[in-house]
């Protein structure tokens, strides 16, 4: 079956503005977006460029933004998407743009860091492992399953307006270790989230749940950190 | 007061934003109802100055302009707060939204308490 | 911060950043919230007129009734039907969201946004009558 | 413009094995860590199933001991795996897990709070820890974010094209390497005191592989550019669950948890080909399994080339719990609900047991071994970790979940040989031209505007290799896939790029990709010509039965310029387990 990709387009060595241009190839229902891009890549226009890797949505490299929507090229198959149109694939909303479907997320990372995301237990460790009731561990089962793709974050209308705000994906982070029952550092972290530009922003849109591929149900994790800062004496 | 993070984190704003929006919730349907549907409440001047008589009415009204009004400008607020970036700008419109709210509480104040004192 | 940055790529990247990015897939949750921002908004200018209005009560039956006479016009009255059903929807809509974050109901935040439309329609559709109906009186 | 920069230790590849040792060196020197593509975005993330160490925390199967993990292991290997290796890996994996929880790494838990464990192929006892199955994303982002901790530097997206290699007292002594910048195609040169090479393996030589598009061997191919020799590279393991027919990876957690293998007729065949170990028996002898079966005609679908693996019975909520991620893969790219229908594999290329030697001891590189077998000369400070080293650990064939434990067990010690050795180094200065080579190299494939695409070679590369060099082997067929890398290798000298830029100039990674791939993919053919014999995941169809007289000895293949690559023998080292006949 035929179908029309219509794609960013933008090299800073020769473009001085964006476009978009159209690849209009013979698909089959069932492959992967990414096995598209590839193919366009290979055979068509080798100027194509966009981040790629593991091929089966656990890396996070390939997040772009398909049709209006974020999620990743390696997880979405032809036939979920509209085709009697042309399918627009843009790079993630919201970050610069450093080539075609390649987005500078540097920021994004810097907020990553910026909640420390590590495990801090400076008790003498014991002869063996923590003890973590499989109840606890449920507590931090989804959330620690986060790929860092910034598919969330970028599509988070009060990151659109502020690109302060910490953000769905940094604020996940923070509570995978805030209710990790390991964790000695909770009030810290729970006063790096308590900011003008930690939980507070989060207005409940609901575009960072939609968008994970991991299927996180971020909001609702950001919703306990907000109870948890409130209930907390800081 | 660093009007990045309006005093406090926003912690309070949050917090009491859902606080006085269940207490509106059960006011505002209940005030609505009064004056529109039930017929009960026609809009004249003695019948309002009548309800406003009665002291529990009058600390109900009155509790309910302070909670309007704090969350109608905490709310315009918490948007502010998405979209104005400058810290000089944020500082004019919070001072304008304090302003706004202690006037009309003023105004609100001078209305209702005076019924019924006399 | 540990990662390395060179001076370069400052200069390379193409910023295409929108306060709104409207193209953005709209997803029952946007809607639910520009829907409760822009009523919020309204609410709020409500407020600051209906307490301008009350608020001549206190010069006397006189200036209350003038003002009244101003605000009892059928246009207004029309426009009273639309403010309720501005209240409707953001007082339901704002309960979804004290569920959201008090009651861990993100996983039914659909559910309940359809909800939230559903009392929206019956009670504006219901309550628009009945006030047509005292208007016709 | 050429850029220098200098730190103690330069880790290559922010997989597990070098992340694990750049937390290790840290606290007490300055490491950088230099990656192809953002850390998180490395293949570790992918493993599914576990990591293996003896913890007895699920005595379900009896009780464990660290000599019952090295047993297990060597029989794997077929007999191939350096015992003491071996030895000191089953003893240091319980550390090295527990190590890992306590960094904060989220493993699944047994109803009192231990570590929980499951089955595994090849493993007579309940082993592998296992945090559902993402235990490589769980294990790689703890290490990271440790890292961060830590103020390891980091530089991603740098492309790492050469070593820079001096002599010293007879042997090789590594001085730094040279990178690009892939966003700016700008040179940077690293010097360090030691260098540690943790570039993973590189299934993309293969046309149907569950390794990401970046897996492809750049270690491997830079070491053995330099003349260093790859050790045991005939043995690619292919991973007998890939989802049909994208050879996405099933992992051997399913058939760990109760699930099984059946063909068309239904029947559970691993019983006939491993009577004690079924479905658990080695990746080996399950693919080997899995092709006789659809040989022989007994396979599914309208081609008759897969075979199905059956899990719905052991209930949606088992699944959902320990199995979520396979659920969502079967899902989204087959349409298969795994609790209600089984799913479609075959095998895929999944892992190289083979890769840049070590030394025993040190873990340093070897250049190369006297004509008694046993190393006469060493890269100094030159380590190599993970998937791209071969410690020689799982000899012939590896087992599930036991790569995990092999990156965090020996990232670990090279870090610690690391610590032990920086202080006594002095730093010498680096030739004056270094780096003008790469630069040239870059420039010239820039410049070509015309001939041959990277696309097109390197798909003739992959095609060539699934068809000739996969589960079973002839001398023909590696023939003619021999003949074809080295037509390959000279059409490649005139390899061009359609994309000029500078800026993020993907395809110019992808050519210097290619040449690493026709680098290690002749190392990989060579050596399984020379071995003519069939051991572990090595099956030679002329050569049927093992021969211990003249192959159990490891390989080293080295480069030739214009020739045949010289293959040269390593003893293996036996302590324990003498060889016996490999049954399951």
């Amino acid at each position: 079956m035929k179908a029309t990709f219509k794609i960013f387009r933008y090299d800073p060595d020769k473009d001085k503005k964006p476009y978009y241009k159209e690849y209009t190839l013979d698909v089959e229902p069932n492959t992967v977006l990414l096995d598209v891009l590839n193919d366009i890549k290979w055979h068509y226009d080798g100027t194509l460029t966009f981040r790629r890797s593991c091929a089966h949505a656990i890396c996070g490299s390939c997040g772009m933004t398909i049709n209006g929507k974020n999620r990743l090229a390696c997880q979405t198959l032809i036939k979920d998407l509209d085709t009697s149109k042309p399918i627009k694939i843009e790079p993630l909303k919201s970050y610069p743009v450093i080539k075609d479907l390649v987005v500078d997320m540097n920021k994004f990372y810097e907020k990553m860091f910026k909640v420390k995301p590590y495990l801090v237990n400076d008790n003498p460790p014991p002869g063996r492992e923590f003890l973590q009731t499989p109840e606890e561990q449920k507590l931090i089962d989804e959330a620690y399953s986060c790929i860092w793709c910034g598919c969330c974050t970028s599509s988070c209308p009060s990151f659109w307006a502020d690109d302060d705000y910490l953000g769905p994906a940094a604020l996940l982070k923070a509570y995978r270790f805030i209710f990790d029952t390991r964790d000695t550092l909770t009030e810290e972290r729970l006063r790096i989230v308590n900011d003008a530009d930690g939980v507070w922003r989060c207005h409940v849109i609901f575009n960072c749940v939609e968008a994970c591929p991991k299927e996180i149900n971020i909001t609702e994790y950001i919703s306990r950190l907000k109870l948890k800062v409130v209930t907390s004496k800081l | 007061m660093s009007f990045k993070s309006s005093g406090n984190s926003g912690a309070f704003a949050w917090f009491y934003q859902r606080i006085t929006g269940i207490f509106l919730f059960v006011i505002l349907l209940l005030h609505f109802t009064i004056m529109h549907f039930t017929g009960t409440g026609e809009i004249t001047y003695e019948n309002i100055v009548g309800r406003l008589s009665d002291p529990y009415w009058k600390m109900l009204d009155l509790s309910f302009v302070v909670f309007a009004l704090y969350h109608g400008l905490n709310g315009i607020w918490m948007a502010i707060q998405d979209y104005v970036r400058s810290e000089g700008w944020r500082a004019v419109i919070y001072t304008i939204l304090v302003l706004v709210g202690v006037f009309l509480f003023f105004l609100a104040a001078v209305t209702l308490i005076p019924f019924g004192l006399k | 911060m540990s990662l390395y940055m060179s001076p370069k790529y400052k200069e390379q990247v193409l910023d295409r950043k929108r306060w709104f990015e409207w193209d953005y897939k709209w997803f029952w949750g946007s809607f639910a919230w520009v829907l409760h921002r822009l009523s919020g908004w309204a609410l709020v200018f409500y407020l600051l007129l209906h307490i301008w209005v009350i608020h001549h009560l206190s010069r006397g039956p006189a200036a209350f009734d003038q003002v009244m006479q101003a605000v009892g016009t059928p246009l207004f009255k029309v426009l009273e039907i639309g403010l309720w059903g501005v209240i409707v929807y953001h007082a339901f809509n704002g309960m979804r969201v004290i569920i959201v974050d008090f009651w861990h109901g993100s996983k039914y935040q659909k559910q309940l946004f359809f909800i939230v439309l559903f009392l929206f329609v019956v009670l504006w559709v219901g309550g628009g009558i009945i006030m047509a109906l005292h208007m016709i009186h | 413009m050429i850029h220098f920069h200098y730190h103690d230790v330069i880790i290559v590849g922010a997989g597990l094995a070098g992340t694990r040792a750049a937390v290790e060196v840290a606290p007490v020197a300055d490491v950088a860590v230099i990656s192809k593509v953002f850390p998180t975005r490395s293949h570790s993330t992918a493993a599914q199933g576990g990591a293996a160490a003896v913890l007895n925390n699920n005595l379900k199967r009896g009780v464990d001991t660290w000599l019952l993990h090295m047993f297990d292991t060597v029989k794997g290997s077929d007999y191939l795996a350096d015992q003491n290796i071996v030895e000191y890996f089953a003893k240091e994996a319980p550390k090295a897990i527990i190590e890992m929880e306590h960094w904060g790494t989220p493993f699944s838990r047994m109803p009192d709070g231990r570590i929980s464990q499951r089955d595994f192929g090849g493993h007579q006892r309940t082993r592998i820890a296992h945090a559902a199955d993402r235990t490589g994303h769980a294990l790689l982002h703890t290490l990271f974010e440790q890292s961060i901790r830590l103020g390891v530097k980091y530089y991603p997206e740098f492309f790492v094209m050469d070593l820079i290699l001096d002599e010293e007292e007879g042997d090789y002594v590594v001085r730094g390497v040279v990178a690009y910048d892939i966003r700016t195609t700008e040179l940077h040169i690293f010097q360090s005191k030691a260098v540690m090479l943790a570039t993973g393996g590189g299934g993309r030589i293969y046309k149907i592989t569950s390794n990401a598009h970046e897996y492809t061997g750049d270690g491997f191919g830079m070491i053995y550019r330099k003349g260093l020799p790859l050790q045991d590279m005939e043995f690619p393991q292919f991973h007998p669950t890939g989802l049909y027919p994208l050879g996405i990876l099933i992992t051997e957690g399913v058939r760990g948890e109760g699930g099984y293998l059946i063909n068309s007729k239904g029947e559970r065949f691993m019983e006939r080909y491993a009577p004690d170990f079924k479905d658990l028996a080695p990746r080996d002898v399950v693919s080997r399994a899995i092709y006789t079966e659809i040989m022989e005609g007994r396979g599914v679908g309208p081609k008759k080339d897969h075979v199905l693996l059956k899990i719905d019975h052991i209930g949606k909520d088992a699944i959902m719990e320990k199995l979520p991620e396979i659920w969502k893969f079967a899902k989204t790219y087959t349409g298969v609900d795994c609790t209600k229908e089984p799913i479609p594999v075959m095998p895929t290329m999944h892992y190289m047991m083979g890769g840049i030697p070590t030394h025993h001891e040190t873990g340093e590189v070897v250049a190369d071994v006297g004509p008694d077998g046993e190393v006469s000369k060493v890269v100094k400070r030159l380590y190599a970790g993970g998937e791209a080293a071969c410690e020689s650990l799982h000899g012939a064939n590896r087992l599930g979940a036991n790569s995990m434990t092999d990156t965090i067990v020996f990232g670990r010690r090279v870090g610690k040989h690391m610590v032990e050795i920086l202080d006594t180094i002095k730093i010498k200065d680096l030739p004056e031209d270094v780096g003008k080579e790469q630069e040239e190299k870059i420039k010239a494939i820039l410049s070509r505007n015309s001939g041959e695409k990277v696309s097109k070679l390197r798909e003739e590369l992959q095609e060539t290799m699934w068809e000739n060099v996969s589960v079973f082997r002839t001398e023909e067929k590696l023939i003619k896939a021999l003949d074809k890398i080295k037509e390959l290798q000279e059409r490649y000298k005139n390899v061009y790029v359609e994309d000029k830029s500078t800026t993020f100039n993907m395809e110019l990674k992808e050519a210097l990709e290619l040449e690493n791939m026709l680098n290690y993919a002749e190392a990989l053919v060579a050596s399984a010509l020379f071995r003519k014999e069939s051991r572990g995941a090595h099956s030679r169809v002329d050569y049927p039965n093992r021969d211990d007289e003249h192959f159990l000895k490891h390989t080293l293949a080295f480069k030739q310029e214009g020739k045949e690559p010289l293959i040269k023998q390593r003893n293996v080292v036996i302590t324990r387990f003498p060889p016996q006949e490999r049954r399951y």
